[in-house]
């Protein structure tokens, strides 16, 4: 039963992967990573790594997937263009893909697993042991990443802000240190004729 | 009274406060308050030399504090018969420095001034440092005012100058790295001391040697890595040329004291024929080379090259005695000693004297604005007093008696007798040469009827640089006419030195 | 049965997609940026395997900061992006060459 | 005694520092510096009492510890003999009387103080000299009064001349000192010590070591030693081909030229021969060589003083020809002759010159011959001085220069060395020369037409008492220094202890030796004393009587004329070689050695070659960030396949 239902969402997960770097509008390719990671998602509950499968949803398909429309949609993009020597690369671009698979799977291949000593049992609930382990010893690690999004956060609005003041401000500073001359401007000029 | 005061300390560290303090001081306080910071430190230098203990070559005014205790760093300071000339040469330089600077230098004084003092921080500890690693951060670090000196206050072409500079003496000290990280990893220390009784394979200290020989050759400098000094020299202002020649030329020859000899003695016997031919070349090769300037800083500038040759052949001339068969044991021990104290004397003479050259071309310097021989002629005329200056220091510069150039000189060559006949002829054609380059340029500046007009208008030296000047020769002629108070300084620290570097570390 | 592999596999076929996909859309950075996202869930989905059948639940931790990344990296790439386009109006990797050498 | 000494030394030092150092008034500057060396001389004069007549003991102490290298110890001190003594009493004195003289031929020079500083400061550097008991103080007198020299030739420093001569004269004495400080580095290497008393207390022993200079060569050490040492005495002694300085060193004041270049500094290497002369007696071969070297200065340097027509440079050359003669007697073992002609012709010889000096005031300083004439009649006291100096120079019998240069002759005839065959023609035919020129001089300056101008003929007039009474001074010791000294100096052992001599070599036995008459009487048989008069007639004939003559002969062996006007062609090879050639390969090492080489090819080149890689490897930086990940994925397909291929063989 887990054979199939692994298969299926291996094949929808493939199928909405190769949709993404093949369709011409980006965002239709949006919508199909998101397919992909929906599946991908289903493929972790199989490994019972149910908080993360859940996080993934929310996080990449609820926010991050979602900038991505957002961008793709804002920008003005000229699709025909971007696409220009799509079916040129097409053949380098497979047989890297193809070469890379083959000797991945090689490798995976040369694994020597213990096909028998898998598949733990499970005594407590994944969100639990993940929250255990991480709020203890990756308590510091866990911060820095805060840390890191929260930088993130910064950054973006940094880039993106348009800075144009638009409101209206005193300057102490500048009103103070102000001087005669710079106001006040003496034309010395010849005395106007008397007529 | 000195004993429990952290004399060393206080020599390296009160001269970079002081030099943040005449920083915050501004335009107007900047002059006395560096004046006032390098007299200070000066005098408190000098206990150095008077409660010296001439009977002892172990290490003095010592201080030891852990820095990175982890990677066995200490701050570890301490004096010998060696470095302690130099550090109290260091601190006299600078207040004639500070002085020398007093109204010439107008453009952002205070910036100056304590480029010099927390320069004068940084040489001191250099030369008290034990610890490899606190010598080469501070072997580094001098680089750095330098580097600004020669930068903002400089010449016209002062950016090729300070690039040049840079990255001579960089590349050197990079070579000098490697090499202390392996004696660490062979080690497992970096006190200086330490290394000195590590045994090291014979392949090994030759590469630690030659390693140890670019970082310092650059600094002394040595043929054929020389010619950073001449553009430096010629670029520098008047006090960076008097430091960058009184004193950190010296850091060069001192380094193979400190490193090269005692670390690898084995090497240092089996290529001191390359030694003595580039200290010969040096003697000959950059005495022809300075007869023919045309700047009267940069010929001052390659009579020092020459002049440093004469301290690195001093220093490994010994091996050569020391296997001279037909000198006994102690008439060997005699003769080494000599050549190598010899050198030393020359690096402290070579201070005071190559500092007051570059002291009179900048009195000239600073009237008229040229360094070119051909626009002088006739000063004499104009500026008596300055010619007797001029003269005194030319004669110094090319051995006269009497005056401390002569010393060195003098036991350089009667030692290198006793090695080869042909080592003491060589060496002693600088006789000649010295004569010729120094007085040849002393005949076309001072002497001869007034040239120009601009000349002709010239002010003859002031109060400020007759003070200067005439400290200068007060030194010059005491080192000179009784070198013995120094040599008894000098003297056990090399008998140590020799004893150790005659004895094979090859495991 | 599921064994290691196939998860493995899947990773890698999803991996070598990705490649592709970065040979092929050369000229359009946002699919470059999905491609990158693709990429780094297929290195996500050997983390879990891993996780599950050595029963250790640190590579899911693994995942878990790989996730954060991965989030921050695109908001920037994204603003990164959008000032590009503000900038040269084209978001054409070929447009952008003021690094060549 | 060592306080005495001290302030023999300390004296002129003083009276130069004052005089050079502050700013002092003319009077007191040369008050001050002629106080300084009258105390000298004076003190001077009382040790040469207590040693000579009074036969004290001789002075040989340390006055303190220049430096100390192990056991080896150099010092400063004093070594007072016979020997010394009688160079500082001809130092301070005629220092001394060139000090009075001064204040009348500087008189109107700006730079009056600094004169007198100059000299006294000389004098101090002489009188550590000759007094030093090692070899390190000689060393440092030697450069002294180099220095001096120096400064003295270019006393007139506007003056191109004078600056070039300076410089000149302090060159080819440091080539001298070259050698000199060779020579005293080998003593050091092998006596272990530089002290006088130590090294010749050795000498004996080291009189057999060989040492291979030349590998596979052996040579003596001794004459090694020896000769480098001479090398110093050449330069400062101005023998062939060392010479050159001397001559245009005639640029300075005329006080000077008398006191330095011709009665004392010049003698010095004459005098450090003789203090040597237990090293020097150890080496034929370097006796040899000094004896030819001293006879080819003492005849070809005669030569050259008959076309000159400056009248100073007639007096030098007569200088270098007379130091030839004493080098010669030093060469032939005659130290003490040496010493006796060093000690009357330096009496001799600062008179002629200061008689040329009065000359040339009176003439308004004129120094040609050729408009001079006839001055007897209105500078009688010059004028007889002048003839009281030349008789004493040709060894006219009764004057002082008869009796040590007779000695010399006499003593190169007893000689038995390789050489003296040679040594004893050139001298022999020297005083011919040496006549022939004195007289020419002589009676162009003193007899014949007046051929000055009328301005100048108008002005003569005898010198002031400054400059005369230094003249009749010195006139005295000229007549008389040698008939009361050629006995205990020559016969009578004056200089035993102080001076070595083997047996065999001495050519001066005391029972040879029959009074002063006897060797008068012995003198006027001689060939020398006719060669002499037939020198003065010969002068007396082409100068006085057929003055057409001269000009016939110099325009029928014109060539010859040439080459003594071109002095022998050393001034123009060494220009050309040495000065033209230093400068040569100054010039090419700076600008193929460091700017092109290493400067240019290394630093540079270096630079370049980065420069050039990074050239090449920029087009690898397309700046399309496809062609970056491009790279990144291909290596990472390159690093699998490595590794799936290497996995699985």
């Amino acid at each position: 039963m887990t054979k199939i239902i692994f298969y299926l969402f291996a094949l929808i997960l493939v199928f909405a992967a190769s949709r993404v770097i093949t369709v011409r509008n980006p965002v239709h390719a949006a919508l199909f990573l998101v397919l992909a990671f929906f599946s991908s998602a289903a493929v972790w509950l199989l490994l019972h790594a149910e908080f993360l499968a859940i996080a993934l949803v929310l996080v990449y398909v609820g926010a991050v997937m979602v900038l991505f429309l957002f961008v793709v949609m804002m920008l003005d993009i000229n699709i025909a263009r971007t696409r220009e020597g799509f079916t040129r690369y097409l053949p380098v671009g497979s047989f890297v893909g193809v070469l890379i698979l083959v000797e991945m799977v090689l490798v995976v291949g040369a694994w020597k697993t213990d096909e028998s000593a898998t598949l733990s049992t499970v005594t407590a609930p994944n969100t639990e042991s993940l929250g255990n382990l991480l709020y203890t010893v990756y308590l510091y690690p866990f911060e820095i990443a805060a840390a890191i999004l929260l930088v993130a956060m910064v950054a973006a609005i940094a880039l993106t802000m348009r800075t144009k003041r638009q409101t209206k401000a005193q300057r102490p500073e500048q009103q103070v240190r102000v001087r005669r001359e710079d106001r006040v401007r003496l034309v010395n000029m010849p005395a106007e004729p008397r007529d | 009274m000195f004993a429990d005061l952290p004399l060393l300390s206080l020599l390296i560290w009160l001269p970079i406060l002081g030099g943040i303090w005449v920083l915050l001081a501004g335009e107007q306080l900047a002059r006395p308050i560096a004046l006032l910071v390098s007299l200070f430190i000066f005098v408190l230098s000098l206990p150095l030399f008077f409660e010296f203990d001439t009977t002892t070559a172990a290490m003095q005014f010592s201080e030891r504090l852990p820095w990175l205790p982890n990677l066995d760093i200490y701050y570890h300071l301490g004096v010998d018969g060696i470095s302690m000339p130099l550090i109290v040469l260091t601190t006299f330089t600078t207040v004639l420095v500070v002085l020398a600077a007093w109204e010439v230098i107008q453009y952002r004084a205070p910036h100056y001034l304590a480029a010099f003092l927390i320069m004068e921080g940084i040489m001191v500890g250099v030369f008290a440092a034990l610890d490899a690693i606190l010598f080469y951060v501070l072997w580094e670090a001098m680089l750095i005012p330098m580097f600004i000196i020669i930068g903002i206050w400089g010449g016209v072409r002062r950016v090729y100058a300070t690039i040049k500079f840079f990255l001579y003496t960089f590349l050197g000290s990079v070579f000098m790295l490697v090499a202390l990280l392996y004696l660490y990893a062979q080690s497992g220390s970096f006190a200086l001391l330490d290394y000195h009784h590590l045994a090291i394979p014979m392949t090994a200290q030759i590469f630690i040697f030659l390693a140890f020989l670019v970082a310092f050759a650059v600094k002394v400098p040595m043929w054929p890595v020389h010619t950073w000094l001449p553009d430096a020299h010629v670029e520098a202002p008047t006090g960076g040329s008097v430091i960058l020649a009184a004193i950190m030329l010296k850091m060069g020859t001192y380094g193979f004291l400190r490193f090269s000899l005692p670390i690898t003695p084995d090497a240092s016997r089996e290529l001191d024929w390359l030694m003595i031919l580039l200290s010969l070349v040096a003697v000959i090769y950059i005495g022809f080379v300075a007869i023919i300037q045309k700047d009267m800083k940069k010929l001052v500038a390659y009579s020092s090259i020459s002049h440093m040759g004469f301290v690195t052949l001093g220093f490994f001339i010994a091996f050569r005695i020391l296997a001279n068969p037909e000198l006994t044991n102690e008439a060997a021990m005699n003769g080494a000693v000599l050549g190598m104290s010899g050198g030393i004397v020359q690096m402290i003479s070579h201070g005071f004297i190559s500092g007051a050259m570059f002291l009179c071309i900048g009195v000239l310097y600073d009237r008229l604005h040229t360094r070119q021989i051909a626009d002088y002629g006739g000063v004499a005329n104009v500026m008596p007093r300055f010619a007797m200056f001029a003269v005194f220091f030319g004669m110094a510069n090319s051995g006269l008696p009497g005056t401390s150039g002569f010393v060195g000189e003098f036991m350089v060559i009667l030692s290198s007798m006793q090695a080869n006949f042909w080592i003491a002829f060589l060496a002693a054609t600088t006789l000649i040469l010295g004569a010729a380059y120094t007085l040849w340029m002393v005949k076309r500046v001072v002497f001869g009827a007034i040239v120009n007009e601009k000349v002709s208008t010239l002010t003859d030296v002031n109060a400020r640089e007759i003070l200067i000047l005439t400290v200068l020769v007060i030194a010059v002629l005491a080192m000179g006419v009784w070198p013995e108070p120094v040599l008894k300084v000098i003297e056990p620290t090399v008998q140590n030195l020799l004893e150790h570097i005659s004895h094979s570390k090859v495991m | 049965m599921l064994v290691l592999s196939d998860f493995l596999i899947l990773g890698a076929v999803l991996f070598c997609l990705s490649i592709a996909g970065i040979f092929l859309n050369r000229k359009n950075v946002i699919i470059l940026l999905m491609c990158i996202e693709l990429m780094l869930l297929s290195v996500n989905m050997n983390f879990i395997a891993f996780s599950y059948f050595n029963a250790d639940i640190t590579g899911q931790i693994f995942v878990f900061f790989i996730l954060t990344v991965a989030a921050a990296e695109s908001a920037i790439g994204l603003a990164i992006l959008v000032v590009l386009f503000r900038n040269k109006n084209t978001i054409n990797v070929e447009d952008i060459d003021s690094m060549k050498g | 005694m060592q306080n005495i000494y001290l302030t023999i030394v300390l004296a002129p030092l003083i009276g130069a520092i004052v005089a050079g150092l502050f700013k002092v008034s003319r009077r007191v500057a040369h008050s001050v510096t002629i106080t300084g060396v009258a105390i000298s001389c004076l003190l001077s004069f009382y040790a040469f009492k207590h040693l000579i007549i009074d036969g004290g003991a001789t002075f040989n102490e340390t006055l303190y510890t220049w430096m100390v290298i192990g056991d080896v110890r150099f010092e400063v001190g004093f070594l007072v003999d016979n020997l010394t003594v009688i160079m500082m009493s001809v130092v301070s004195f005629v220092s001394l009387m060139v000090h009075v003289y001064t204040i009348g031929y500087m008189h109107d020079d700006p730079g009056y103080q600094r004169f007198f500083s100059y000299i006294s400061l000389f004098t101090f550097s002489m009188l550590m000299l000759v007094m030093s008991n090692n070899f390190l103080q000689l060393f440092f007198g030697w450069e002294a009064v180099g220095l001096v020299s120096y400064l003295l030739i270019g006393f007139w420093y506007t003056r191109d001349t004078a600056i070039y001569a300076n410089l000149k004269a302090f060159l080819v004495n440091r080539v001298g000192d070259f050698g000199f400080l060779l020579g005293i580095a080998l003593v050091l290497m092998y006596f272990n010590s530089l002290n006088y008393a130590e090294v010749f207390g050795l000498a004996e022993e080291q009189a057999e070591t060989v040492i291979q200079i030349i590998p596979g060569v052996d040579w003596s050490l001794m004459s090694v030693m020896c000769i480098l040492l001479f090398i110093g005495a050449m330069g400062k002694s101005a023998q062939v081909p060392l010479h050159v300085w001397l001559p245009d060193s005639m640029e300075g004041p005329t006080p000077i030229s008398a006191l330095i270049h011709a009665a004392t500094m010049v003698t010095a290497g004459i005098f450090m021969v003789a203090r040597m002369s237990p090293l020097f007696e150890l080496s034929e071969t370097a006796l040899s060589f000094i004896l030819i070297i001293g006879s080819i200065t003492a005849l070809f340097m005669g030569f050259l003083g008959l076309v000159q027509n400056d009248i100073k440079r007639v007096v030098a050359y007569s200088t270098l020809s007379q130091l030839g003669y004493m080098t010669v007697a030093l060469g032939a073992s005659a130290y003490s002759a040496g010493i006796f002609h060093l000690f009357t012709h330096a009496f001799f010889k600062a008179l002629l010159f200061l008689g040329a000096g009065s000359v040339i005031i009176a003439m308004h300083h004129e120094q040609d011959m050729r408009n001079m004439g006839g001055l007897r009649k209105y500078m009688p006291i010059t004028y007889i001085t002048g003839l009281i100096g030349s008789l004493a120079l040709i060894g006219f019998p009764g004057f002082a220069g008869f009796y040590s240069k007779d000695a010399i002759i006499m003593a190169v005839g007893h000689a038995e060395r390789f050489g003296s065959g040679f040594a004893y023609f050139a001298l022999v035919l020297g005083v011919f020369i040496t006549a022939l020129y004195s007289f020419r001089m002589f009676f162009l300056v003193f007899h014949g037409k007046e051929r000055m101008d009328h301005h100048t003929q108008e002005h003569l007039h005898e010198t002031p008492a400054v400059v005369t009474v230094p003249l009749m001074l010195l006139a005295i010791p000229s007549i008389l220094a040698g008939a009361i000294f050629v006995g205990p100096m020559l016969y009578q052992g004056l200089f035993d202890g102080a001076i070595f001599v083997h047996h065999e070599h001495n050519p001066f036995h005391a029972d040879h030796y029959h009074g002063v008459v006897g060797f008068t009487l012995h003198g006027l048989m001689g060939l020398p004393f006719f060669l002499a008069m037939a020198g003065v007639a010969t002068a007396y004939f082409l100068y006085m009587v057929r003055t057409d003559i001269p000009a016939k002969i110099q325009a029928k062996f014109a060539w010859l004329h040439q080459i003594l006007i071109d002095k022998y062609g050393f001034d123009r090879f060494n220009e050309w070689f040495f000065a033209g050639g230093a400068r040569k390969l100054g010039s090419t090492f700076w600008s193929v050695g460091d700017v092109k080489i290493i400067d240019d090819g290394m630093v540079n080149g270096s630079a370049r070659v980065v420069a050039w890689y990074a050239s090449i490897m920029r087009h690898l930086q397309t700046g399309y960030l496809y062609h970056y990940a491009f790279a990144m994925i291909i290596g990472l397909a390159v690093l699998l396949g490595v590794f799936v291929l290497s996995g699985t063989a």
